[in-house]
């Protein structure tokens, strides 16, 4: 029994590894298919498919010759950590065993911790350097945060409710059997709550405030350099496909297979690129300001529609 | 939303009481010298409230290459490779206004021809200029769609800069005595193609920049620009037009063949930093028109240059002389003093950015977010190199 | 003279009789110089008579359809006579019309022999002149005449 | 906010299906425009190494560098244009300048190399792999930065030069002098062309200073003959000069001649060196021609006293029998022979040696003898007729003219021969009131006179018959005139090259009637004053000879110099010879201090 659940444990380890590989790669693939969309809508050709690969390659062989601390240094760590440990408790194909990950009763909640950890690891580390930019990037970038994880959140309590499960697989299990199941049709106020939550979470135009490089260019990016840049460039892939796999499980009927997982996460990462390459940026006071209006409010109308019109 | 701390206006130019640092309430950030947000090697020393701005103060010399001293020590014709680095985006009204003084003191008299050739030099120019601002100006606030459309376009208003004078950036087109060439074959085909796609490309740019919800968000009421400010400050070109004053050395001095070219100034309401880029798309419009003029009514053929004496060793009398110009940030000086030897006593350099980028710019980033100095910087239109000559 | 043999031998030792000519004018005339040149005119003959023995011996061919130049200018200067200080004006003068005697005396001979082979060694002996001739007459154009 | 403010902004998607702006590969894709400033190409040939590219660039990103392929060139510095790419800002100024059009920029802007010393390279020198580029930037048509005309000289109208011997030319003003003086590139190509090596920037740079005394000074230093060199200089600097590639040259004798025209002759002692202190050596020189009174001028600079023995009643030699007056005043030769003289340099007129002095008495009383009796002697056609009575030599007629007496030319003359002497004996006749026919055997283009004079001749109404081969000269009915025969002749390149020869055709004679002939067809020396073994020892070769270094001949304390010792027997050679045996003379006299001199230096 123990024999066997340590064997079980293993290969769920292995299968971990694989759908980590899967994920990242297809993350920095379709990273490059993005920049290549967006180029068109610039009038450019874009980059290489390989352009991601190459650049995280070249900055894992370089070295650092300065030091801000330890704490700067695991910022980075933390961030992917946070990346990662999103990816290990959201299932990636629903009904197959293999790339389930390790998904358990309560993991939604665990997700969206993870999905905070990686943002706090960070804030710590830029803040360790000491410049005056990387405290405003951070606080900027935490008040955004916290500005859409409202809406997001009053969205998920509301699927929660809806579905009265804390388990993505079930949540994924309960959209089966035709779109007409899924949470966009069934529970649509939720959807737009989360999806404006979602944009700021894509850090696009117009939320890109934190990283907005004509206002404050010494944010993470600067800062970090060689291999550290290396993590976060992987944990952007790895992370921005979580996400993208998770908003597909939540709201989007989840995938039964690879290829509509891809579809699916696509047309999910194009809604924040269409409003990306049109609008500007707004300022952090506007950003903010933003959340709290309109998804809030959406967010707890679509806590009053499940509880008025679902559960009822 | 504009306060200015110790200021009752713009016009008070009172010493303000110094920031007490030491109560920690407040945090000093160097927006520059390296910065994306900055338009050059510049630096905007900058005392923040939390994300308010209480006073600014620009820093330059990060770009001094102190032009106006090396062209003491350079030949005439020397210097006319020189003036063109005064201000990168649009060298050629440097070349034209150091040539035109040289001229001046040398009583040079240049054909019929150089004339409408440089006119149109300088409107291409100007073109060249206002697409890449108008990319700056959106990528300022975050929209990375319009810089790449604009700039792709500079880039080809730059081709036609590469055919005509051998060069995209540093033209060294306009030379004491007249122009360099004439225009190759085909040109005019190519140079018109070139409009009619840039008419279109600014309609596209009105249509996604200008009727766009966060664009106006962030633009309108950010840094007014009042019309008393004018003469005070020195406020000149687009900025001073946005705000109503009409003031034009094209129309009211004009210069080279702008009397024969058919255009109107124009003028705005409120000059703030939405006006001030609505104008200026305007007067990119406008020059288009003044190229297609320049187009149909430039002499075909005769001299481009006129007679010069050996540059080796050429020798001004001495003289001294004020020429000007509108470039796109407004009015543009070259005060001359030659004493007769075959080296320029002295050059002075009047470049619009000093009053817009050091006194109105200090100014006007009080009481701002921190977040909008690039757009306030990028819609005051200032180049940082021609602060430093 | 009528073998092909005994005219090449002929022509021979016309050139010898010639290179003699020059080096017995360059005992007599006085300047150094002056001796040098005449001196240099026998050699230039001695090189003839290499290239006639050439011929005689099949290594070099006679070409009598040669085109060669005759700039004429021998043809109207007055005769000279060799003295102790004669000038180079004078040399060459002689050295032209020496030439032009031997190109013409190939030239009658050849127009009395029948066609065939002697004929042919004729007027390719007249050309060899003819091509001295020409030696010379360029010289003068190039040295003498050089204001005229 | 309203709903357009929201939708509008979508319509970037609308870009997204057209082209893109930009290209797959930039530097394949799209070459340089066809006047682009890119690299460098100089066509090394053509490239005269002038410099002017050098002096132009702002950036001291050009420097001139010896090639040993050019080295030693006519008319050629022999370096070329090295180009740093650390510094070049590719303005084109040089390529603006370049007075041989030989320096151009391709169109390629697009170069990488590891190696950094290969972006410090000479144009078309190093291989580059744009050197064949066809396109990139030109000088365009019509643009200078150096104007191509010269200052056109003032002279007398045909019509009005024929009446007087009056001097033609009238000299630059002062505007106008400052104007052409301001074309010259400095270069220095002239100075190492000009037989003196006279410093011709130098001068030209004095005159755009306004300072003719310095200017005066300079040429002084290598030549005391500027008044007349700056009349009728053979000017080969002028010939050479970079300017006149594209242009017209600098016109450095004009120049020249201003700068005199500027200084009185009575400030000439004040402005010039005076002799340094007695040396006590004596120094003998024969004939007061340029080459003479040069060397006399340079020896009493050095201190030693020189005498001049003349034969003539007056100085100056060929300069003063052979040209005419209305190409070299006598005022403006005697304001050169007067100040030579005015340093004490003593001359000895109407001695003639051999007959007046002999030579031999001359080595035993000097310390040194130089010798430069020049051509004196006419040469003769060698054609039939040739010794009739009106068959004048050109010489005779100018050396007539020059002393006053009337060289009785009649009225209509044929003049033989395309040199300088066969011009001015030409143009002299026209003022004596003939009507002149120039008979010369090749074209026009290959006459040996100065391309202004034969113009000049045209402009006075002197008929030229090229290619004309004069034959026999015959008796006329009357005894006052004389018929020549010539006959017309064809130009037949010469195979190996060389210039081509003209060819008499025998079927085209013509015979015309003069009233004298005037044979111009060239010079020998006259050595009758010199022993047959004296002429033997000193190795004289059909009339000339050839010095060793510094002028030296074969004797001991004999020099020689001027037309008959040199190859181009024109005035600034023998100037130059008559400089260069002054300084082998003061060797040969001060052994010790030159030895001393070089040992110091090595």
């Amino acid at each position: 029994m123990i024999v066997e659940g340590l064997g079980g444990w293993l290969s769920k380890v292995g299968n971990f590894s694989l759908t980590l590989l899967i994920v990242t790669t297809y993350g920095l693939l379709m990273g490059a298919f993005i920049e290549r969309i967006i180029a068109k809508v610039q009038g450019r050709i874009g980059i290489p498919y390989r352009q991601p690969f190459i650049n995280i390659l070249k900055n894992f062989f370089k070295r650092t010759a300065i030091s801000h601390g330890v704490m700067f240094y695991l910022g980075p760590v933390f961030r992917i950590a946070g990346g990662i440990g999103t990816l290990a408790f959201v299932p990636v194909i629903y009904g197959d065993e293999m790339f389930s990950n390790f998904s358990m009763a309560g993991d939604l909640f665990l997700v969206i911790y993870f999905m905070f950890f990686g943002q706090l690891g960070m804030a710590l580390g830029a803040g360790e350097s000491g410049h005056p930019y990387s405290a405003i990037g951070i606080a900027r970038g935490l008040s955004q945060m916290t500005a859409y994880e409202i809406p997001f959140a009053l969205a998920v309590i509301s699927i929660v409710i809806q579905y009265d499960t804390l388990s993505i697989t079930q949540i994924v299990a309960a959209q089966q059997g035709g779109w007409q199941n899924w949470t966009v049709v069934t529970n649509w106020v939720a959807t737009l709550a989360a999806m404006l939550a979602f944009l700021g979470m894509m850090g696009y135009s117009p939320f890109d405030i934190f990283l907005a490089p004509q206002e404050i260019p010494i944010g993470p990016p600067t800062e970090f350099h060689s291999a550290y840049l290396g993590l976060m460039q992987l944990n952007r892939a790895l992370f921005g496909a979580t996400k993208l796999v998770l908003f597909m499980n939540l709201f989007f009927g989840g995938a039964t297979g690879w290829v509509e997982l891809m579809i699916k996460t696509f047309l999910i990462y194009m809604v924040a690129i269409v409003i990306g390459v049109a609008f500007p940026r707004f300022r952090v006071d506007q950003g903010i300001r933003f959340f709290f209006k309109i998804p809030t409010l959406i967010g707890i109308m679509s806590i009053i529609y499940v509880q008025m019109v679902l559960t009822s | 939303m504009t306060q200015l701390t110790g200021h009752s206006s713009a016009l008070d130019f009172a010493q303000p009481e110094p920031v007490d640092m030491a109560s920690g309430k407040y945090v000093k950030l160097w927006q520059g010298p390296q910065h994306p947000g900055i338009t050059g090697n510049m630096s905007l020393e900058l005392t923040l409230d939390g994300d308010t701005i209480i006073d600014c103060k620009t820093h330059v010399g990060y770009l001094h290459r102190g032009f106006e001293k090396l062209m003491e020590r350079r030949s005439f014709i020397q210097n006319f490779t020189v003036v063109c680095r005064i201000a990168v985006p649009e060298p050629t009204f440097n070349e034209y206004l150091y040539s035109h003084a040289v001229e001046q003191l040398s009583g040079i008299k240049i054909p019929e021809r150089a004339i409408w050739l440089r006119t149109m030099n300088l409107e291409l120019m100007r073109l060249a200029s206002f697409l890449m601002w108008i990319g700056g100006m959106s990528g300022a606030f975050g929209q990375y769609t319009v810089p790449n459309w604009t700039t792709a376009y500079r880039d080809f208003v730059l081709d036609l800069f590469e055919e005509m004078t051998g060069a995209r950036i540093y033209h060294m087109y306009i030379v004491p005595g007249g122009v360099r060439a004439g225009l190759p074959d085909g040109f005019e085909k190519r140079a018109r193609d070139i409009m009619d796609g840039a008419e279109k490309l600014l309609d596209q740019v009105e249509r996604v920049m200008f009727n766009n919800a966060v664009f106006k968000a962030r633009s309108k009421g950010l840094g007014i620009i009042t019309p008393d400010m004018i003469d005070p400050y020195g406020i000149v070109g687009p900025n001073a037009r946005a705000c109503g004053v009409e003031r034009d050395i094209r129309k009211d001095e004009p210069y080279l063949a702008y009397d024969q070219l058919n255009f109107e100034t124009i003028t705005g309401k409120d000059s703030d930093a939405y006006e001030r880029a609505y104008l200026r798309l305007q007067e990119t419009r406008q020059c288009i028109s003044l190229i297609r003029q320049c187009l149909d009514k430039a002499p075909k053929d005769g001299p481009f240059q006129a007679d010069m004496p050996n540059v080796l060793h050429w020798k001004i009398p001495a003289g001294e002389t004020y020429v000007k110009a509108e470039c796109t940030r407004g009015e543009y000086g070259y005060y001359m003093v030659t004493d007769g030897s075959e080296f320029v006593r002295r050059v002075h350099v009047r470049g619009p950015s000093y009053t817009h980028a050091i006194a109105v710019m200090e100014r006007l980033a009080v009481g701002n977010n921190i977040a909008d100095i690039a757009g306030l910087m990028v819609s005051l239109h200032t180049y940082p190199p021609e602060i430093e000559r | 003279m009528n073998t092909v043999d005994e005219i090449l031998d002929y022509a021979i030792e016309q050139e010898q009789l010639a290179a003699d000519f020059y080096e017995d004018v360059a005992q007599r005339v006085e300047t150094a110089g002056m001796k040098k040149i005449l001196l240099d005119f026998a050699e230039e003959e001695k090189r003839h008579k290499k290239i006639l023995l050439a011929v005689k011996t099949g290594e070099h061919e006679l070409t009598p359809e040669q085109e060669i130049l005759d700039l004429k200018i021998s043809d109207y200067l007055v005769e000279v006579k060799t003295s102790e200080n004669i000038s180079y004006q004078d040399a060459l003068i002689i050295a032209m019309q020496r030439e032009r005697a031997a190109y013409n005396l190939y030239n009658d001979m050849a127009q009395k022999v029948p066609d065939g082979k002697l004929k042919h060694i004729l007027l390719g002996l007249a050309k060899e002149e003819a091509k001295h001739k020409l030696f010379f007459e360029a010289e003068y154009d190039e040295r003498v005449l050089t204001d005229n | 906010m309203s709903l357009k403010d929201l939708l509008s902004p979508f319509f970037v998607w609308q870009r997204a299906f057209e082209k893109p702006y930009t290209t797959l590969r930039p530097t394949l894709d799209r070459p340089g425009a066809p006047a682009y400033r890119g690299f460098h190409i100089n066509i090394t040939e053509t490239c005269v190494g002038c410099g002017s590219c050098q002096t132009i660039c702002q950036n001291n990103a050009i420097d001139m560098v010896a090639v040993e392929a050019y080295a030693g060139r006519a008319g050629d510095s022999g370096l070329r244009p090295r180009f740093d790419y650390g510094r070049c800002c590719w303005c084109g100024l040089c390529v603006d300048i370049c007075t041989a059009a030989s320096l151009r920029m391709s169109n390629e802007y697009a170069w990488i190399s590891d190696d950094p010393d290969s972006f410090h390279f000479t144009a078309g020198v190093d291989d580059k792999p744009w050197q064949d580029n066809e396109l990139g930037y030109r000088r365009a048509e019509g643009y200078h930065l150096n104007p191509p005309k010269r200052i056109e000289m003032p002279m007398l109208s045909a019509q009005e030069s024929l009446k007087s011997f009056a001097e033609v030319t009238l000299g630059y003003n002062e505007e106008q002098a400052k104007k052409e003086a301001d074309r010259c590139v400095e270069c220095g190509i002239c100075v190492a062309t000009c037989p003196a090596h006279m410093d011709v920037p130098d001068y030209i740079h004095s005159i755009r200073d306004g300072d003719y005394e310095k200017g005066l000074q300079l040429m002084y230093r290598t030549n005391p003959f500027p008044a007349t060199c700056g009349r009728i200089c053979t000017r080969r600097c002028e010939s050479v000069c970079p300017v006149g590639i594209l242009g017209e040259p600098v016109a450095i004798r004009w120049l020249k001649r201003f700068i005199v025209d500027q200084v009185d002759k009575k400030d000439y002692q004040r402005i010039l060196e005076k002799p340094i202190a007695s040396t006590g050596f004596k120094v003998a020189i024969i004939g007061a021609g340029p080459g003479g009174l040069s060397a006399a001028y340079y020896l009493r600079q050095q201190g030693h006293a020189v005498t001049v023995y003349e034969a003539q009643a007056t100085g100056g030699g060929m300069l003063r029998y052979g040209v005419p007056s209305y190409r070299l005043p006598d005022a403006e030769l005697d304001k050169d022979i007067d100040h030579i003289t005015s340093i004490g340099v003593e001359i000895k007129y109407n001695s003639r040696i051999g007959k007046d002095v002999m030579f031999e008495s001359l080595l035993e009383n000097y310390d040194a003898v130089f010798m430069s009796t020049g051509l004196s002697v006419p040469s003769s056609m060698r054609i039939n007729g040739e010794n009739h009575a009106r068959v004048l030599s050109g010489l005779q007629i100018l050396a007539d003219v020059a002393s006053d007496r009337d060289p009785g030319i009649g009225k209509k003359v044929a003049v033989i021969g395309g040199g300088n002497v066969a011009m001015d004996a030409a143009r002299v006749s026209r003022r004596l009131g003939a009507e002149v026919t120039i008979l010369y055997r090749r074209r026009i283009s290959d006459m040996p006179a100065d391309e202004e004079e034969i113009h000049e001749c045209q402009q006075e109404g002197c008929t030229i018959v090229p290619q004309a081969i004069p034959v026999e000269i015959i008796d006329a009915d009357n005894k006052q005139k004389v018929c020549i025969k010539w006959g017309e002749a064809k130009m037949v390149d010469d195979p190996k090259g060389g210039r081509a020869r003209p060819v008499l055709q025998e079927d085209k004679m013509h015979t015309e009637t003069y009233d004298c002939i005037i044979s111009a067809i060239g010079q020998s020396s006259n050595l009758d004053y010199l022993s047959k073994e004296l002429q033997e020892q000193l190795a004289f070769e059909w009339g000339k000879l050839t010095p060793a270094e510094y002028q030296h001949t074969s004797m001991k304390k004999v020099f020689v110099g001027g037309d008959f010792a040199n190859r181009t027997a024109d005035a600034i050679s023998a100037i130059e010879d008559g400089h260069h045996a002054a300084r082998g003379i003061n060797r040969f006299l001060n052994p010790d201090f030159y030895t001393a001199l070089e040992k110091q230096e090595n």
